[in-house]
Formats: C-alpha cells, structure tokens, sequence
C-alpha cells in the first residue's frame, strides 16, 4: 500500500467533533480504495478542485438504478479509485437496526468495497461508498440473499424516508415507520427501474415539527395532523408555569392567538388552532391532540435547480392513513399517471404542476378545490372556466331567482 | 367669432391661485385635525386657524350644471373655494365657522349627500364602462350606483373597523387602484375571442397580435394568412382584442365580473396588498346587479361582525387566514380561486397548518 | 331632439347615491351629444354590451396626446355619439378650483362638448367626456388661452397627481403640490408628446397613507417619509386613553412592536419604528414625526396586463424633496435613458426592471445596493458575478489576511 | 467460494425486528418525553415504560470500523440496539436505566461525542464534496468538521434561543435540505463555463443542452457544431455542465461558497421558509475554510445575543426586518442579495416601511 503524504486533510483530524479523515484512514488501513481515496481527497484539497468524472451506467442485472457510477479522472494516479461506485442499500423504517444485522452489513461491505460508508445519505439510503464495477453482481447477491434490497437512483422512486414516529415520539398521528414500509414494499418495481420523467421522492413525518425535513425535500410530503381538540391538563400547566412564562413562550407565540392565559387557566379556542405544534411540544406533559388522527399531503418540493426551491404544497388537507393505506396508493398511482402523461423528461411533479396548473393535476387526481390549499387567493383576474363551470354558475343563479336566496 | 390664440406647453395653471387664504396662510403647517361627522372634520393649524371640510358625494359623471351648483355652493360659503378627492368626491373648504351649519343645511335641502370621512365606505373607484370604454364588458357607473345605494348608510351615518375602499374596473386592464382594494369587482370574459379572419391580415401586425398574449395561446394560421387560438391556452384576458379590432372578444350571456377582496394601499400596519378572487362570476345584470351588491354587502357585514377595530378586510382575513374567510362569509371555493399564472408558488400553501 | 325610452337606467335614478343618469340626462337637455349618449347607454344596458370602436388617432395640432379619440359602431342610430372624444385637461395640483375657474371651464365644454365631464379621471385628468373632431382645435385653443393645458395620453408621460399634503393635511413630509406642479412644467415635452415605449404616471404622496394611491399605480410613486423620531406629547395621550384602549388600539397592532405602554407614558423605540404611521393616524395630537424630512421613491406599479399586478418597489430609501428638486429630475432623466434603451415597445418600467434585473437598472441610475430595497434576500443560488465583484471579494479577503480581522 | 442465489424486489428488511423491546411494547404509545442532557432523554410511555437516548455526534462518513465499535456499544449497554436519525447521528436505545450512566462514561471515554438534543447546533445535513460526487466545487465533509469543531460548544453544551440547523451543500444541486436551513453553506461557480467544441459534438445533445439552461443563455454555434454561452446571462448554475461532460465549470481560484440563512422546515409558529442569501462569495480555503467558519460563528452569536427564546434564526430576522439583520450582523449588503431570478417579484420592498 502506498503511503500518501496529507497534510491538508490531516488537519481536519485535530478538534473535538468526530472526524470523517479519521474515517477515511481507518479504512484505508485495509482498503487500497480507502488509502487511494485519502491521497485523491489530499489532491483535491491542495489544487482546490473535484476530479470525478460524470457517472457512468453501471448496476446490476434487471434493476436500473441503486448504484451511482463513479470514475475519476486520475485513475492512474490513484488506481484504486479508478472506479469508486456507491451502492444505495435501502435502510429499515426510522434508521433502527441491530448490532448483529449492522455488522453483517459491514462484513460484506469490507469484502467487496472502500469499507466506508455513508450512515445515511441525505435521500435515506445506507450508502456504501466506492466499489468498483465487477464487484456489484457480487455485492448484491451478498446482500439481498441477506434481506437488503437496493435503494433508487435515476428517474424513479427513490428510497421512502421517514421519522421515528410510533417508535419513540409522543407526537405522532399515524404509523410513519409502517406506512414507509408499506409503501416501500408496494412500488418495488417503479424503485428499481426508472420509467419516470425524474426522481420522485416521499417523506413521512408523524407532525408538523417534520423531524424528516419532509416538506422541503419530497414531491410527496406527508405530514401527521388530527381533527380533534388539544386537551388540555391544567396541573401539568402550572407546573411548567413555575419554570416557563406561559404567556410569553407560548401564548403570544401562537400564530393564531388562540390561546390565553390568565395565570391560572389555559384556554384554547381549538376551532381557530391551526396545529402548528408549537404549544404542544413546549408543553408535552400538558397538552395532547385528540380526535381523529391523519395526514396533509402535499406535493412538489425540490431543490433550486432549476428554476428556484419549491417547497411542497398542500394537496389533500387530511386523509386517514391505516393499512393497508389503499386510499394513498391509489392516489399516488393517479399522481404517477397525470405526471407520466404530462412531465418532459428531468421535469420533477411541482414543476409539471406549475406549467400545467394545479386544476389539471387536482382534476386528473380526483381532488376537489379547498381553500387549505391555498395561502390566499389569486391576485390577477386571468381566469380559466370551462364550459362547465360557466353552466354551473348559471345554473346556481338560477335557482337563486327561484328560492330568492343567494349562495355565493 | 374668431378663437383665441392658443398656446402650448404651458401645463396645468398654478395651484397657488385656487387655495384659499386660510390655506394660503397655514400651507404646510397643520397641526392636527379631527373628524366631526362622516361629512366634516376640522384641520387646526400651528396658527390656531382652522380650516372645516365637508365632503359630498359624487357620481363623478358630472354635468357642467352640477358643477355650476356647486360653484354656486362655494361661493356662498367657501369664497369660491373647493376641491375634488382623489377619489372623486367634491370638498367644501370653510374658513369661516359660522357657516359651516348653514352650508350643511343647504347642501342637504339641495340632495347633496354627506359623509365617507373616518371608518366609512367613500366613493368607489371606477373606471368608463359602456358610458365610454370599446373594452368594457360591464357598465362601471350603474355597478357602483346600485352599490352604493345599497351600502349607502356605510357612507352617511354607520362605522366600520376602518375604511372600505371600493372599486369598480369594467375589464381587466382595471384603471384605477382596483387590484389594490378593499373590495372590488372586476369584469372578465369567459369565453376564447373570435378572429375576423378577412379583415385581419389588413388590419393587424401578426407578431404584435402574436406577442400580446400573456400565455402564448396564439400561432399563426399561415393557411387564412391569419392566427388561431389555442382554447386550451386562452383565459380571456383581452389583450389581443385591445391590439387588433378583427378580434372580438365581447360575449353578452357569458361576460359577467369577479369579486376581489382584501387589497390594500397604505403601510400602515402592514404592508400595501393585492386583493384576491373570492368570487369568479357573477352574471351581468344591468341596470343593478343584484348579486353582484349582495355579495359585496354580505362581505362587507362579515366583516363589519368580524374584525378588529382598525383592522382593514385585508388584515381582518389575513390575521383569520383566507380558509376562516371562506367558511365565514360561506362562499364557494372554487378552482379559479387557486392561482394558476404568475403568482402561483406565493400562493400555494406551503405548510401543513391551516383551520378546518 | 328625439327622446328615447330608457327604463333601464332610469332605474338608476332612484335611491340615495347620488345618480350619473340624472347627470347625463341634465346635460342631455342642451346637448344632442349627451341626449344621444344616453339612449346609446340604455342599448348597453338591454343588449349587455358595448358598442364604442377601438379608439381613433385624434389630437391637436403638435401634441400626440391628451385626446382619447371614440367612435361608435352604432353612429348611424345615434349620431350625436358617432364621434365622441374625450379631452383630458391637466388638473391643478391637489384638485383645488375657484368657483370663477370651474365656471369658465363649463362654459367653454357647452358650448363644444357634450357638457358631461368626470371630475376627475383615475389617472387625474379632469375629463371631458365627449366630443367631435372638429371641435378638438377650437377647444384646446380656447382652454390654452385661458391658462389650462392638455394631460398625457399613449406612450408618454402622464398627468402627475398628488395628495392634498400641504394644502390640507397635517402628515406631509413634503410638498406634494408644489412638486407635482414642478414636474408637470419640467417635463411638458414628455406629456404632450409620446417616446416612450408606454405610458409613465407619477404620483406623490405626502406619507405612508398614501392618499393617492400611489405605490398601486404610478410608475414612479414617491412617499414621504422623515428621519427623526416620533415627538411625544404625553398630556395628549393622557386625553386619547380616556377614550381609546392605547394597547389594544396602538401598542399591540404596531408592525415593529417597538411601542409600550404602562396606563402612564407611551414609548417608543424610534430606532426599531419603520414609520408606517398607524399610531400617528391615530393619536395625531399626541405624535408628530420630527428630523429630517423627505421621501421614500418606488417604481414599477401597474395594473395586472400583461404577466399580472406590480406594486411600486422601493429603489431609493430617502431623498430630500425641496424646490427646484434637481437630483429627483436627474433620477428620472437617467431612469427615461435606461428605460429608452432597453425598453420594447408596450414594455412598462417595472416589466423591463423584471426582465433586465434590478441591478442593472440601479447601476444605470448610479443608485448603490441597499438592504431597504428588499423586503428579503434572494432565495436561490444563483448569482450574476461581475469581474469586479470578485476582484473586490478577493481584495477585501487579502486586507483580511494582513489585518486579522474580517469584514463580512 | 459460491455466491449465494440473489434476489430482487425484497424491499428493505421489516424495521419491527430491529426494535428494542421497550418500544415494541410501547409503540405507538408513548406519552412525552424530557430532555435530560444535551445528549440524553428519556421518553416515557403510557404504560409507565421508559427509553433512554443517549444521542452521539457522527461524521456520517463511517467505517465500518467505526460502525462496529458502535455495535460493541449497543450490544452492552442495549441488548444491541441502536438507530440513526434524520441528520446521522447515532442513537443508543436504553432500557434500562442502571445501563445508561455506565454507557455515557464509556462513549466519554472512547471519544465519542454526545449533544445536540434541544436548543442546541446537531449535525451538519451536508452532502458529497470532493469525497465522492463529480459536480462538488467544495468539500462539504471539511467544512462540516471545520464548523462543528468551532461551533462544537453548541452541539454539547451551550443553549441557544431554538435550534439551529446548519446545512452545507458542495454544489448548487444542494441535496438535502440546505435551501431550508437555519445557516447554510452553498458552494458556488462564478464564471461561465468552458465548452470542448471538438469532444462536444459526440457526447451531446443539443436541444438537451439548451434545454438545461434556465436563462437561455445556450444558443446553437452551426459553425462549430457546437454551442455558445451568452456570458451577460449566465449564472454558472452548471446545469449544463451537468448534462453535458465536455462543458466545465471548475475553477480553483473562482469557486468559492456562498451563506444563506433564515430557513427552517417546521410548521411551528410560522411556515416553513426558505434560507436567503446574506453573504454571497467567501474563497475556497481548504482545510478549514477559516472565513466561512468565522462569517457562520459570527451569525450565531448575533442570534444568540438578539433572539427571543423559541424564535428560529429565520423567525427572530423577519420580525426584527432583514436591513435590521445586516445592520445588526454588520454584514455588507451586495448586488447577489438581491434576487433577479424566479422570486424577485416577491422579494423586493413594495412599502416605504422599513428601518434606518
Ligand atoms: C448521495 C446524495 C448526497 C449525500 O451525500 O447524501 C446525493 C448525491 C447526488 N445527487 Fe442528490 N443526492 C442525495 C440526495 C439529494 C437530496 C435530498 C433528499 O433526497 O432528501 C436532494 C434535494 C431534494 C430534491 O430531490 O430536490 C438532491 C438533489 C439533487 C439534484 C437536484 C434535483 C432537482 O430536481 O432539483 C441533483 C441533480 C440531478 O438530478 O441531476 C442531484 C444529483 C446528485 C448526483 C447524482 C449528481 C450526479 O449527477 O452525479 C450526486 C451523486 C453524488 C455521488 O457521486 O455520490 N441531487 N439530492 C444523496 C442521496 C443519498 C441517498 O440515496 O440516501
Ligand atoms: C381627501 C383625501 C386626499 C386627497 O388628496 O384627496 C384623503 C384625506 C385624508 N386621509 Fe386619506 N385621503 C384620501 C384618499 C385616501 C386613499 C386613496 C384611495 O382610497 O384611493 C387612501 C389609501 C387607501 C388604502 O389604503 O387602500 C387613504 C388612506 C388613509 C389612511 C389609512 C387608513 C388605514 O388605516 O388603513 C388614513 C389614516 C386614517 O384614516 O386615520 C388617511 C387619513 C386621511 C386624513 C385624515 C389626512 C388628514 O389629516 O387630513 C384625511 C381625511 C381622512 C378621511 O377621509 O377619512 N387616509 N386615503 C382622499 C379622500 C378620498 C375620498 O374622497 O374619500
Ligand atoms: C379614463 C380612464 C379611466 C377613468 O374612467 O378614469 C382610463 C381609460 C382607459 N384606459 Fe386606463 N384609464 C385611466 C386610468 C388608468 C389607471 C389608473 C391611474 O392612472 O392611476 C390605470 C392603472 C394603472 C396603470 O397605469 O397600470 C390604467 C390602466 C390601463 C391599462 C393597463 C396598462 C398596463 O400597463 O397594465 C390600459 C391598456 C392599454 O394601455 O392598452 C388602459 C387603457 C385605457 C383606455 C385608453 C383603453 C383604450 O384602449 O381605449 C381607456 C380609454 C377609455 C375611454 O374611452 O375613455 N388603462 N388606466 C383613466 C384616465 C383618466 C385620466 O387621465 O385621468
Ligand atoms: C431524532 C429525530 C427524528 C428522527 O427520526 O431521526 C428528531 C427527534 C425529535 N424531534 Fe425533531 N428530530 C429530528 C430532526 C428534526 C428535523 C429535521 C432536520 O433538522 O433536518 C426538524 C425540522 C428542522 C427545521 O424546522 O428546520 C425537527 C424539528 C423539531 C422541532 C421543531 C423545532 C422548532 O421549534 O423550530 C421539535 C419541537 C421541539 O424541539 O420541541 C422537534 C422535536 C423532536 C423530539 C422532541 C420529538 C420527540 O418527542 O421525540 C425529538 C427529540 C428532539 C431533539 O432532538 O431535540 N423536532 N427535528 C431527528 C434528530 C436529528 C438530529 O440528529 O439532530
Ligand atoms: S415529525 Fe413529529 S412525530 Fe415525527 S419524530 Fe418529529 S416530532 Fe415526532
Ligand atoms: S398548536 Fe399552534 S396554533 Fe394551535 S394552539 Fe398551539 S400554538 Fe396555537
Ligand atoms: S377598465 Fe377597461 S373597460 Fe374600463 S375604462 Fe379601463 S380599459 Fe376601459
Ligand atoms: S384573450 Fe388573452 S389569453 Fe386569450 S388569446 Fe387573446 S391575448 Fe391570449
Ligand atoms: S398621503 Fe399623507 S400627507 Fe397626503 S393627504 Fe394623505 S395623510 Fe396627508
Ligand atoms: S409609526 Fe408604526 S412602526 Fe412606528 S411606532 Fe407607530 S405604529 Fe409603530
Ligand atoms: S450538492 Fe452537488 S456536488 Fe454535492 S453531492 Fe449533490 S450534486 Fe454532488
Ligand atoms: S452554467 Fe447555467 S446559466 Fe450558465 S450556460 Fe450553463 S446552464 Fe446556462
């Protein structure tokens, strides 16, 4: 094994927060990958420039994605990075494992790759990162004999994602880690071998503190809400009032001015809370949703490339989310099929959307209009009405000149 | 009888000339004023001289007679002396105290209406209409007499949380600050315009026509050496009509209005606003519209119920979000409501909070 | 004079709104004109349409505007209305008339007009409403000789408009009249004569009321503003607490909550005040603005055609505005340059901001970056950099290196 | 040695055998929770049951070493249980509380890191840099160890009004959250890209590259059988380069990162926002990348000294106003700050209301 000298990156091993150099140097001790990656980095670092190639189509048999192909363009430099292919292993609901399955994972991984790893990427995937092309018909069948599958790369479904939820959260309004399971396992195949105009992807959190970053980063976002009233315990109230100044951390901070407090009583006028969280997670001995328990859908978000960030927007205000969750299923295939017949390729859903309207997408998708859909009204006076809408007005006028009453 | 000599350039006369002395001598220095009734308040300069106002309603279509009246008016009480608002109400300007009850006596056995100072519904904003506009597809004056007739109590005697500020536009090109009201009505077409294909290819430019199209619904039809409509494309806005007179675009059962809400000029407490569609149609129905002034009227006592004092429509709704509004004031929601054109991504709602 | 039957707007008589029917029909009385002009109407009303033609390129002799030319389709059923031009005439600043001048006024429009006038028009104009071509030089030249000018019309600057400011309000931070008299006289070239790629408004309002709608619908809306701090006259406060609920009213609806008040004496925290005048407007005998006085300048309002709404952006924080206001003369010559250059025809100022940056526009008028410009920093990153951007971000990091201390 | 029978379309293991106990009996259940520590707490289920977390710092890039010295852990002190979370740091299940002070003194004592529950900085969401993806004008992993070793108080200790969730993104691509991030760091070009006229004409497709170009500034150059940059409208987003090999955009001495704050994700208070540009070009200087630590240390001391408790960074700037952010940060107001893309219409100041 070549020894690299490398100053720059072993300055990053000083400080107390852990250091991915150290990382990289342990494994290196085994890996050629490894040692080749540490003096590839070095470089980087001293001439202030990448020096990976655009991916190439590697993978394995019958799927078309769950490898990102990776070459550099010093292979000769640096053989052992001449191919560096990461595999995306699709993690378990809310990142639980056991030692025993993790070590598992590890041992193969240190048989036929760099033995680093990612733990997570940014989508949800165990990433195991760098290995090279004639090691992945290996890699997988190790694997998947072993219960692992390939997460999504490429234009698919890529790795459903989620929060810990029911497994360790208080707040929770539906079962995130089985609905990501669920879902998981219901679209294998549109995971596995892209047929879509782009990536699609779909986060799960319990609430709306979004522990999943789900709204900013998933066409679909699903996001827990309920129906029913916060109840409220006011022993634990005035608990927390030794400790906290309830009006001024938690009334006057709620966005709706729903609550009061008078010293004594908290009060909240549920009909006008719009579930922001706030109070309930200031005060989580003291206050509880009730009620009927769901999820807002909502669709689109994506990072700025390139027209600018979206972040995804309400669909369906509330749908009621128990398995086997055919109500959601049906809907997603509808949403796959209106962005199938009207996307451009590399067009992500909220684009599809912005181009086509919201009315195309709620129509196909069998949506009704809902104010909760909105932030406010359209401003400009530029209005679409098809023949049946004008009929349907007409219609209601007319039957407004028969009662005398009018509906607006 | 020979013209007299004109001149150009000269601009409009100096308004020095047309203030009264009272104004003349406290230009600039006003101290403070206070709103007596609807119709009169009182500005006190640093001086200690004080100027009266009474305000009367206008229909702002205005014979030289009721001007001349008017004129009469001023020049018993006001030296002569008066102004119009900027939104068209005409202002008695009393320097002498003693003749403000006399003038309000005679302006009242003479029909003059009083009021819209302070928290009141003033004179709506409108625009030509069939009196004078080819673009309009409603008549702006009938829509704001029969709504003012209807909300007249709001002018004269009764309060709300703060101003209403009304408008009427008779088409989208919407002259005069109606985008910016508390509550407008807006007239739109609903249907594609028809092309003159015979006289078009002498009377309009092809890439002016083809570029007046805000979503590029028009292509050429080099075959009619002339242009087609996408229909899926066009939403009626009528610019390609205002460019090329072969288009029409007037349609009389299926042209009809909007209602707008919310907009705001000012800055005070927050920030000037659109206002934003709440109804899309409402048949036109001349000579007075009564859906049209029921509608606003209605919107106008939920609001009168619901906000807070000072609270303009606009900061009412905004502080209850517009999902409260709908369910309050019990109106449709409709796809048309949800934004489809430029300000699609600001209008989304981008959280999963909102009220039932 | 033939009497037509018009039921329909009759109608329109009754009721206490004061009627524009009743004044068509006064002025109908000496004018064929406005005779013709109502039964015209009343087909209007029974047929739900309009019947004026696109509008004709009428005018005096050396002006390209300040007539709207109108012609009916329907001239051979109503003569008096086959030509029916309007004729804007500039109004006096603040809409102040003497009896004697308004009398004059309607004297000359009997005698060559149809006697109906709207006092005023939305852009300010006193309107004439309703002539033939003929009359179109005898008309100018009898009002010119009297001291009264044309208004703007086309692809020209427009009639300027103001807020009664001095004239009457105790609020103005300058003089609203004087400078849109100034302006009008400066630029008579620009009204009467279009070069423009389209219309130009201006419009000035003493303060933040914004009585004239000016942040709405001028192209340049100027709004005055102060410096200083808000005086406080406590004795004052004192008389508007007996009939005023001050936290409800004032303290608690101000946008910066920089108020309080304790039952005893009101404070504010000038510093954090952003001027939008809600306490003023309410307590105008207890707080009056002091310091500096001057405006807030803002461009690019506009009615929704084309590509929808604008509302007027702040471009320069403060100017001072004081007679001859040169510097706000030379700003609107260089923003006519800048808007002359890259301007297509039909294109307004704030369409041709949009399309070519804020930047550029603001370097062209020699106006530096402020953070009052915006209400928040861009979201997406994705930056023009000019070469001397990055020359002066290198340059301030190399006086960093020497210096030991940075400048963010 | 034979490799054993693949399969495919299993989808991921089922996450309930990889639960402790304790939550598979209290799944669903749980009741609340207190934070304990900036490195534990402890939920509790209705049944009484409780679960300890003791949370623990990860450079996310992991050995498998590392990942087994983890195993060790958890197999001793929580019969071999443990997670990740969303932002990768690790998570050890404890179910018994006698386990879980013996449990702290060992991770202390193997160096390992506990913090970031609460008000506090966690892990840095970052992505690939130079380690591994072809776009990355920076290295995301160092500047992450750059920042967390001079913010690392935060993570352990030190409270602040409400997390901060901090975010580096090594190209404008910005996978993971970035764009929502309480402070975030984007690597950004500056200069138009190079196009290899000779290799182009063989490993692109035209209308692909001037379809990637979100200002159209990519125009076909028939002579060269190639493409052309208009430099005026570029933006160096790289978009074509990512479609299209033969363009670079790399450039050493002109690549460098840009800050951007105020975003946040949740729904709490206020809606999910995006972060916005405040600083727009610091220079690439590995290893440590001193200026865009200090610029980001620096924003978190001003928030920490100026924002009320529970307010977010981008919370505690829209109520102050963002000309009172960078006057209060002392930060220079540039150009890039103001936005000439997609949002400008809704970033600009349409109000005279602002302060000094
Ligand atoms: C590995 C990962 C970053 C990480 O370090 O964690 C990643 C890495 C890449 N992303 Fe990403 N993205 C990763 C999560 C994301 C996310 C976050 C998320 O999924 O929650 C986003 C933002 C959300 C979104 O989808 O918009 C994201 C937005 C992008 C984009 C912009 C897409 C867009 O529509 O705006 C691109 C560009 C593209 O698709 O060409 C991109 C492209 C890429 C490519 C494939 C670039 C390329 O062409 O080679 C990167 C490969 C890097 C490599 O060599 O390893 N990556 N990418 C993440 C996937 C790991 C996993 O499977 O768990
Ligand atoms: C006369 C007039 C100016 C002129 O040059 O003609 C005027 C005069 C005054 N305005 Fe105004 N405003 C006038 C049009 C406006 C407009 C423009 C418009 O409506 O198109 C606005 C902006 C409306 C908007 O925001 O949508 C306007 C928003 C205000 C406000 C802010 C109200 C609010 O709280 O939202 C005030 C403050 C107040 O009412 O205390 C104000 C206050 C005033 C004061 C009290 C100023 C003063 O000290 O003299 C004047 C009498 C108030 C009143 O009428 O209630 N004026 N005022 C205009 C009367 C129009 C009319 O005939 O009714
Ligand atoms: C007379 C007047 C309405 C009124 O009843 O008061 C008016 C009437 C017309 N406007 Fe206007 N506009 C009038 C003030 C406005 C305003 C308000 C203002 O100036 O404060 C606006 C909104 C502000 C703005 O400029 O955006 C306005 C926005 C338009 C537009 C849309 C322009 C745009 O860029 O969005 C058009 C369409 C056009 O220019 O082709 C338009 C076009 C027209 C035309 C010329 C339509 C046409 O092609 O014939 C109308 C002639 C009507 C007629 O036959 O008399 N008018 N127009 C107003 C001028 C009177 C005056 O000089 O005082
Ligand atoms: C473990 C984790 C979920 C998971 O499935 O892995 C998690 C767990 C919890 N979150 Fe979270 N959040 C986690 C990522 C997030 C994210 C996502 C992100 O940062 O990318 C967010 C959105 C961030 C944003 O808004 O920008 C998030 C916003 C919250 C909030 C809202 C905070 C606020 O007031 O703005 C709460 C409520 C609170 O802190 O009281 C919360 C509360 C909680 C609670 C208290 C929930 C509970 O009762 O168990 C958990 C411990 C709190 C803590 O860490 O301070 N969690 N939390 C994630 C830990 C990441 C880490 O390693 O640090
Ligand atoms: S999103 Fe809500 S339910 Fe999920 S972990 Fe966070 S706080 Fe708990
Ligand atoms: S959840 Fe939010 S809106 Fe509802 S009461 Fe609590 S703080 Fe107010
Ligand atoms: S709003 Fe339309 S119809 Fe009315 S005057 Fe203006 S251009 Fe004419
Ligand atoms: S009416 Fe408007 S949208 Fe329809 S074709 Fe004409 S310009 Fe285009
Ligand atoms: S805008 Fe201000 S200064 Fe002008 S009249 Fe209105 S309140 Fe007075
Ligand atoms: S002017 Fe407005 S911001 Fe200033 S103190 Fe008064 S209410 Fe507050
Ligand atoms: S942000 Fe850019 S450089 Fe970094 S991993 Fe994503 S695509 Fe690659
Ligand atoms: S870098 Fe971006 S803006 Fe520049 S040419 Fe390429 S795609 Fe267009």
């Amino acid at each position: 094994m070549k020894k690299y000298n490398t100053p720059l990156i072993d300055d990053l091993e000083k400080g107390p927060w852990p250091s991915f150099v150290t990382e990289m140097k342990k494994a290196a001790k085994r890996s050629e990958m490894s040692n080749d990656a540490l003096g590839h980095l070095e470089k980087c670092y001293s001439t202030k420039m990448g020096y990976w190639k655009h991916g190439g189509i590697v993978g394995v048999l019958g799927y078309g994605g769950g490898v990102i192909g990776r070459y550099s363009e010093l292979g000769n430099e640096f053989p052992g990075v001449a191919h560096f292919h990461t595999v995306r292993l699709n993690q378990p609901s809310g990142f639980f494992y056991t030692s025993k399955a993790l070590k598992e994972i590890c041992d193969i991984w240190d048989k036929y790759g760099s033995g680093l790893t990612n733990v997570h990427g940014s989508t949800g995937d165990l990433v195991l990162l760098g290995t090279k092309t004639e090691a992945l018909e290996p890699i997988f069948a190790e694997y998947s004999s072993r219960g692992w599958d390939l997460g999504g790369s490429g234009s698919a479904l890529r790795t459903p994602s989620c929060c810990v939820g029911p497994g360790r959260c208080e707040w929770t309004n539906y079962d995130t880690l089985d609905l990501t399971y669920n879902l998981t396992q219901e679209f294998q195949d549109e995971l596995h071998r892209p047929t879509f105009s782009y990536k699609f992807k779909i986060k799960s959190s319990g609430c709306a503190c979004d522990c999943v970053a789900a709204i900013a980063r998933a066409d679909l976002s699903i996001i827990g809400t309920w129906k029913g009233d916060i109840k409220i315990d006011q022993a634990e109230v005035k608990n927390y009032a030794k400790t906290m100044d309830i009006n001024a951390e938690i009334v006057n901070m709620c966005p709706t001015q729903c609550m009061s407090y008078d010293g004594k009583e908290l009060k909240i006028n549920n009909k006008e809370c719009s579930r922001c969280m706030h109070c309930i997670t200031r005060m989580t001995k003291a206050l509880r949703p009730s009620g009927e328990r769901g999820a807002t859908l909502c669709m689109g978000s994506k990072a700025p490339i390139v027209v600018g960030s979206l972040l995804s927007w309400v669909i369906v205000p509330f749908i009621k989310l128990e398995a086997p969750y055919t109500e959601l299923k049906d809907l997603i295939r509808k949403i796959w099929d209106w962005w199938d017949e009207n996307g451009k390729p590399r067009e992500r859903i909220g684009e599809v959307i912005e181009i086509k309207g919201m009315r195309s997408f709620l129509e196909a998708i069998g949506v009704p209009p809902q104010p909760q859909q909105i932030k406010e009204p359209r401003k400009d006076p530029f209005m679409f009405y098809t023949e049946e809408d004008v009929a349907s007005y007409k219609a209601k006028e007319a039957e407004e000149k028969k009662t005398g009453k009018y509906k607006f | 009888m020979a013209l007299p000599q004109r001149k150009t350039d000269i601009g409009p006369p100096h308004y020095k000339q047309f203030l009264p002395a009272v104004i003349q001598k406290n230009y600039g220095k006003w101290k403070y004023h206070e709103v007596l009734t609807p119709g009169t308040m009182v500005h006190v300069g640093e001086s200690g001289d004080k100027l009266w106002t009474v305000r009367v309603a206008s229909p702002r279509i205005l014979s030289t007679d009721t001007i001349r009246e008017q004129c009469d008016i001023a020049e018993k009480y006001c030296d002569g002396h008066l102004r119009y608002t900027t939104r068209n109400n005409v202002e008695f300007l009393v320097a002498d105290e003693k003749k403000l009850e006399p003038l309000k006596t005679e302006l009242k056995a003479k029909g003059f209406k009083m009021g819209g100072i302070g928290p009141h519904i003033t004179n709506v904003v409108h625009t030509q209409g069939w009196v004078h506009c080819h673009s309009a597809c409603t008549d702006a004056s009938g829509l704001v007499k029969a709504m003012m007739d209807e909300l007249y109590e709001y002018f004269e005697t009764k309060s709300l949380p703060n101003k209403v500020r009304l408008a009427v536009a008779c088409c989208v090109n919407m002259c005069g600050a109606v985008h910016c009201s508390d509550i407008a009505v807006v007239a739109v077409h609903t249907k594609v315009p028809n092309i003159n294909h015979e006289t078009f290819k002498n009377m309009c430019e092809l890439p002016t026509v083809i570029g007046s199209c805000p979503t590029r619904a028009i292509s050429p039809d080099p075959a009619k050496k002339s242009i087609k409509i996408n229909a899926d494309k066009c939403m009626y806005c009528g610019n390609c009509f205002t460019v090329c007179p072969p288009i029409s675009i007037k349609d009389p059962e299926r042209d009809g209005v909007a209602i707008v809400v919310g907009g705001k000029i000012n800055s005070l407490r927050t920030s000037p606003k659109f206002s934003k569609l709440v109804i899309p149609y409402i048949s036109n129905e001349p000579p007075r519209w009564p859906k049209v002034v029921a509608a606003i009227k209605h919107i106008v006592e939920v609001y009168a119920k619901n906000a807070k004092k000072h609270e303009r429509v606009g900061e009412w709704i905004e502080r209850i979000g517009w999902e409260r509004f709908f369910s309050l004031a019990n109106i449709d929601f409709t796809f048309q409501s949800i934004d489809d054109f430029t300000f699609m991504r600001d209008t989304l709602r981008t959280s999963a909070t909102f009220k039932w």
